[in-house]
């Protein structure tokens, strides 16, 4: 086949890794579900195995070749074809989901196995099969190459998570779980159109073709202004942010996990590769301060309304409602570096560390949530007695996880805050520093409300009213400390995350 | 041909106020019997617009399987419709609603008109290799060869779509059968028109499917066929629909994907990639691949619209 | 030979036009759902029969003849299926002149004849300010209707 | 006038016509009305798509209009039935006479 020998030469080393990093998981969950009840679990940990393993492999060789890894499927040339790249940006995000996943498959192991004496039970398989599909929609969001591909991925993303909203069946939570359905597909819709506006104009999908073409212009605008307003709603910034408490907290703690740690970032994540990668040359500044300003209010709204919650999930729900925020202060960062003619490698690194450090500290404190809910048999805020002394463990890593959030040293989250406030201060763009500052203050009231109620002792000959395993209490910890110690990323060279970016700006046309 | 041209603003005319009226009517089965028209119409749109393959998907999907899921839903909401008639929005919303779908209608429109022409397009670029991939209809040439991996993907979204429906479940249903017991006299004019309607439709069906390679037509269009006459004699009371968890059914509705990605890595082997097929096997090694998803995608759609696990497992 | 064929085509076309026409009237005009479904049908089975028997000639031997009478023979078993049973729906909640007919517990499979006639033959204008039944079912529970619908939620 | 633009001609009057039957869907009274436009408008569009096909020389309409034909069918079917279930249950009532 003639294609293949020119397509030859751009699949990278280690190319072939991509489509398993994809592939893997899909195959996994299809296994799974032949197979059903406990063997479903037995399968998707294996895959979780494997697929911690790609990931490391595939950012192995990123580093080995300082190069994007690049293959394309099928032999076929973009933009007839589809290709798969990924960059520095697309392999953090790799491993830092492949991290989560275990964390949370390893917790899950508790609360989702399938009864003794059951053939299967609903919600075990639903589970585990959800969250094998949860992963592999995620690596092809890192990856995909091609804008209707990454359709397909946010089509998939949707379809793994609404389910597990209302894993546990009651009917608020299949209400939440409906009104998430409408949310992501009123996004994916949005996404479409301006996608299908991309191909009338351009008649390309792929992305550094489309990004070499891509000229200022209406079709252009509106391609941007539909897309990143249909992400918005996935991702759930503020104002259209009303699905996400009730969604978050209504699912069952490690589902929870899954959609306010990971879910989101996917559909961030693809915001973010095109406001970038796509569409460089049409972005303003303004347009990036609108999508700040937003962030700024979901910070100040999210974490005021936080502090008032009486319930734990909902706290920690409206917590990742004002950590989404932060994520979006990056853009007029970065645009206004890029407009002063500097790097912008340092917003960018900013923004995606805060990605990582929410997404470690989220997933751990949901978590953290569920042992306390077990233990308690509530998750009232008012009402945390004793559980310092039963779950010391995931007490500290509660503390861990809350101190990333708010910033302090030797976070992650203060890493990306960091980064992010003395880009501001370079830029002078001041006023978003102070939105970083006041978010982290309101933040750290709450998380110290929690931490000093749970250390209050306990009543006089209360028991827990179940022990929870050391294992699940393990990998919250693990969790919590990988955001915490996150800012030992300093270490690292500050391009990591643009290995293979300007490489990839460059591909052959054909 | 201004004939034509009259043609076809009478069909844009009476789609938009067949979609005007689906959104503005308040009674829930009106307002499906609306959607399985503009679905209808859409349909001629499509012809009209010489995309055949869509039109036929349309005619399949639009209006036949969503519209009997449609009133599937109509049907079991009716108990409640006269609460939810309470819970209409409030003028603001809806004023907000219509003048933001205005607004993004408004300027899709201009960026459509105001589109390069002629248009930039991948036609010619997918009618050229048309040869390599040795089938005759370059949209399945586009599914299966160009962009093999979200065909393969979108069907792994239809299984993912069950699996949601599946999880709406009862815990004490979970194993069982996917639909209340059906009632319908077996000896009653459904199930006459079932045994005469089912053997023909299956064969147009399967009809479909198998010009896809070359002309319009394909698999999601016959298998949508397949799962309607399935759904039919179901719901005529002359078979059942198999309970969820067993274990032919879970593998058959895994097994076009699995093969699917089989037959991808395949290619690693045999033509440098995966998702690449040797050199003159690539029209048997796509049909394989059609034929393997076949029984997926009709056991898929038959049982989303049939719903979440309703009756105990015998025991 | 190929101009008789066409003229049988122009011919056969026309009638089958003409009969949607009627049936087009018929269902607007028609005072009550059994005659518009009277009409409905006639639309149905002369009038895509004689639009299909008329296209016959155009057409390429075999496939597409055969395709074209299958398409035929499809709306004649649907037509005749769903009529049947949109009668039946219409006899039992369909329209006021068959709810008066009905016993208080409003068993239709038992009326043994079709006790079925047209009692308010209503000049086309007054049937549009009909209230229509269903929509009473939610304030007069007590009604026919709705005593065979099931109570209302 | 050719074959084809007489075609075309029938096939927008009959367009024309079953629209007109949409008249039957805003007036209602009854879903049963409502339906029976809806089927008027299946069977005309049916008629319509073959003129259209034949005169254009469109085989693969045809194919299209085989396909409208047996799923207007089945929706029509499945309408009944849920017409005649209020509760979402199955009846005997849908038993010929």
């Amino acid at each position: 086949m003639s294609p293949s020998l020119s397509a030859q030469n751009l699949t990278t080393l280690g190319g072939l890794l991509l489509v398993l990093a994809i592939l893997v998981p899909f195959a996994g969950m299809l296994i799974g579900f032949v197979f059903g009840g406990g063997n479903a679990q037995r399968v998707a940990l294996a895959t979780l195995a494997a697929g911690l393993a790609i990931a490391i492999a595939i950012a192995n060789a990123l580093a080995q070749s300082g190069k994007a890894v690049v293959y394309i499927l099928g032999g076929w040339m973009p933009p007839l074809g589809v290709a798969l790249r990924a960059d520095g940006l697309s392999v953090v995000m790799l491993l830092t989901v492949a991290v989560v996943i275990c964390g949370i498959g390893v917790y899950a192991r508790a609360d989702f196995g399938t009864p003794s004496g059951v053939k299967e039970a609903r919600a075990p398989l639903i589970f585990w099969l959800l969250l094998l599909a949860v992963w592999g929609s995620l690596n092809l969001v890192f990856v995909s190459g091609d804008l209707f591909t990454l359709y397909v991925a946010l089509e998939l993303l949707t379809f793994a998570a609404v389910p597990l909203v209302s894993l546990d069946g009651r009917t608020e939570t299949v209400r939440s779980a409906l009104r998430y359905l409408l949310y992501a597909l009123l996004g994916s819709v949005l996404y479409l159109l301006g996608a299908v506006l991309l191909y009338g104009a351009y008649g390309t999908l792929d992305i550094p073709l489309l990004a070499a073409r891509v000229r200022p212009e209406p079709a252009a605008w509106a391609a941007l202004a539909l897309m990143i307003a249909g992400l918005l709603a996935k991702t759930a910034l503020f104002p259209l942010h009303l699905w996400l408490p009730p969604a978050h907290a209504g699912a069952p703690a490690a589902a929870s996990a899954v959609l306010s740690g990971l879910v989101i970032k996917g559909s961030w994540f693809l915001a973010m590769r095109l406001w970038f990668d796509v569409f460089a040359d049409v972005v303003t500044l303004p347009a990036a301060q609108t999508l700040a300003a937003l962030g700024a209010a979901a910070i100040l709204v999210g974490n005021v309304v936080a502090l008032r919650q009486t319930r734990l999930k909902l706290l920690i729900a409206y917590s990742t409602v004002a950590q989404i925020g932060y994520l979006f202060l990056m853009f007029p960062l970065a645009t206004g570096l890029a407009t002063a003619g500097l790097d912008s490698a340092m917003a960018v690194n900013g923004g995606m560390l805060q990605a990582i450090s929410h997404a470690t500290a989220k997933a751990a404190m949901f978590m953290a949530a569920g042992l306390v809910y077990t233990t308690l048999g509530h998750d009232r805020v008012a009402d945390l007695r004793g559980v310092a002394s039963a779950l010391p463990m995931t007490v500290l890593a509660f503390a861990l996880a809350g101190a990333s959030l708010i910033g302090l040293p030797p976070s992650g989250g203060f890493l990306a805050k960091w980064l992010l406030i003395s880009v501001a201060i370079t830029t002078a763009q001041w006023w978003w520093a102070l939105v970083m500052l006041v978010g982290g203050l309101l933040t750290s009231v709450y998380v110290f409300i929690v931490v000093v109620r749970t250390l209050a002792p306990a009543h006089v000959g209360w028991n827990p009213k179940t022990t929870v395993p050391r294992y699940q209490q393990a990998a919250v910890l693990a969790l919590a400390l990988c955001s915490f110690l996150l800012g030992a990323a300093v270490l690292c060279p500050v391009d990591v995350t643009q290995i293979g970016r300007t490489v990839s700006r460059n591909t052959v046309l054909p | 041909m201004t004939l034509a041209l009259a043609v076809d603003i009478g069909l844009t005319l009476l789609i938009l106020a067949m979609a005007a009226w689906t959104i503005a009517v308040r009674d829930t089965f009106a307002s499906v019997i609306g959607f399985v028209t503009y679905g209808l119409l859409l349909t001629l749109v499509w012809v009209r617009l010489a995309a055949p393959d869509v039109a036929l998907t349309e005619a399949a999907m639009g209006g036949g399987l969503t519209g009997a899921l449609l009133i599937g839903a109509a049907a079991r909401l009716r108990s409640t419709e006269s609460a939810s008639r309470t819970e209409r929005p409030s003028v603001l919303t809806r004023t907000l609603a219509a003048v933001l779908s205005a607004a993004v209608t408004a300027a899709l429109a201009i960026c459509v008109l105001n589109l390069p022409d002629p248009a930039p397009t991948l036609a010619p670029a997918a009618a050229a290799q048309l040869g390599s991939t040795g089938v005759g209809n370059p949209v399945t040439a586009v599914l299966l060869a160009y962009r093999a991996m979200d065909t393969l993907l979108e069907a792994i979204v239809v299984l993912l779509a069950l699996v949601g429906v599946w999880s709406l479940a009862h815990d004490r249903a979970w194993g069982g059968y996917p639909q209340l017991r059906s009632h319908a006299d077996p000896d009653g004019i459904l199930a006459y028109f079932a045994r005469v309607m089912a053997p023909v439709g299956i064969i147009v069906g399967i009809y479909i499917f198998w010009i896809g390679a070359d002309f319009p037509g394909g698999k999601f269009q016959g298998a949508t066929i397949l799962a309607a006459m399935w759904l039919l004699v179901i719901g005529a009371g002359l078979a059942h629909l198999p309970p969820v968890s067993q274990t032919w059914l879970r593998v058959l509705l895994v097994a076009g994907p699995l093969v699917f990605i089989v037959i991808g890595f395949a290619g690693l082997v045999t033509a440098e990639a995966v998702f690449a097929y040797p050199n003159g096997y690539a029209k048997p090694l796509i049909l394989a691949i059609e034929i393997a998803l076949m029984p997926t995608l009709v056991l898929a759609l038959a049982l989303l619209v049939a719903g979440a696990p309703q009756r105990m497992p015998p025991q | 030979m190929k101009i008789a064929l066409d003229i049988f085509t122009i011919v056969a076309v026309m009638a089958g036009a003409f009969f949607f026409l009627a049936g087009t009237v018929g269902l607007l005009r028609f005072p009550d759902p059994l005659t518009r479904l009277h009409a409905l049908t006639k639309a149905d089975n002369l009038g895509l029969g004689l639009v299909v028997l008329g296209l016959l000639p155009q057409t390429d031997w075999p496939l597409d003849t055969i395709k074209l009478v299958t398409i035929w023979l499809f709306a004649l078993l649907a037509g005749a299926t769903v009529g049947q049973l949109m009668a039946c729906a219409a006899r039992r909640g369909g329209s006021n002149t068959v709810d008066t007919l009905l016993p208080p517990n409003g068993n239709t499979v038992e009326l043994s004849t079709p006790t079925y006639q047209i009692v308010g033959r209503q000049p086309f204008a007054a049937e549009t300010n009909r209230v229509p039944s269903r929509h009473r079912d939610a304030d007069l529970p007590l009604n026919s209707t709705a005593l065979h619908r099931g109570p209302p939620t | 006038m050719t074959m084809p633009d007489f075609l075309l001609t029938a096939s927008a009057f009959v367009l024309v016509m079953v629209a007109l039957g949409l008249i039957r869907i805003l007036r209602g009274p009854e879903d049963v009305d409502r339906m029976m436009a809806a089927q008027l408008l299946g069977s005309g569009g049916i008629a319509a798509l073959l003129l259209l096909g034949v005169a254009t020389e469109a085989k693969a309409v045809i194919d299209v209009a085989l396909t409208l034909a047996l799923l207007a069918a089945f929706a029509s079917v499945a309408f009944v039935q849920g017409i005649s279930r209020p509760d979402g249950d199955d009846s005997k009532e849908t038993r010929g006479e």
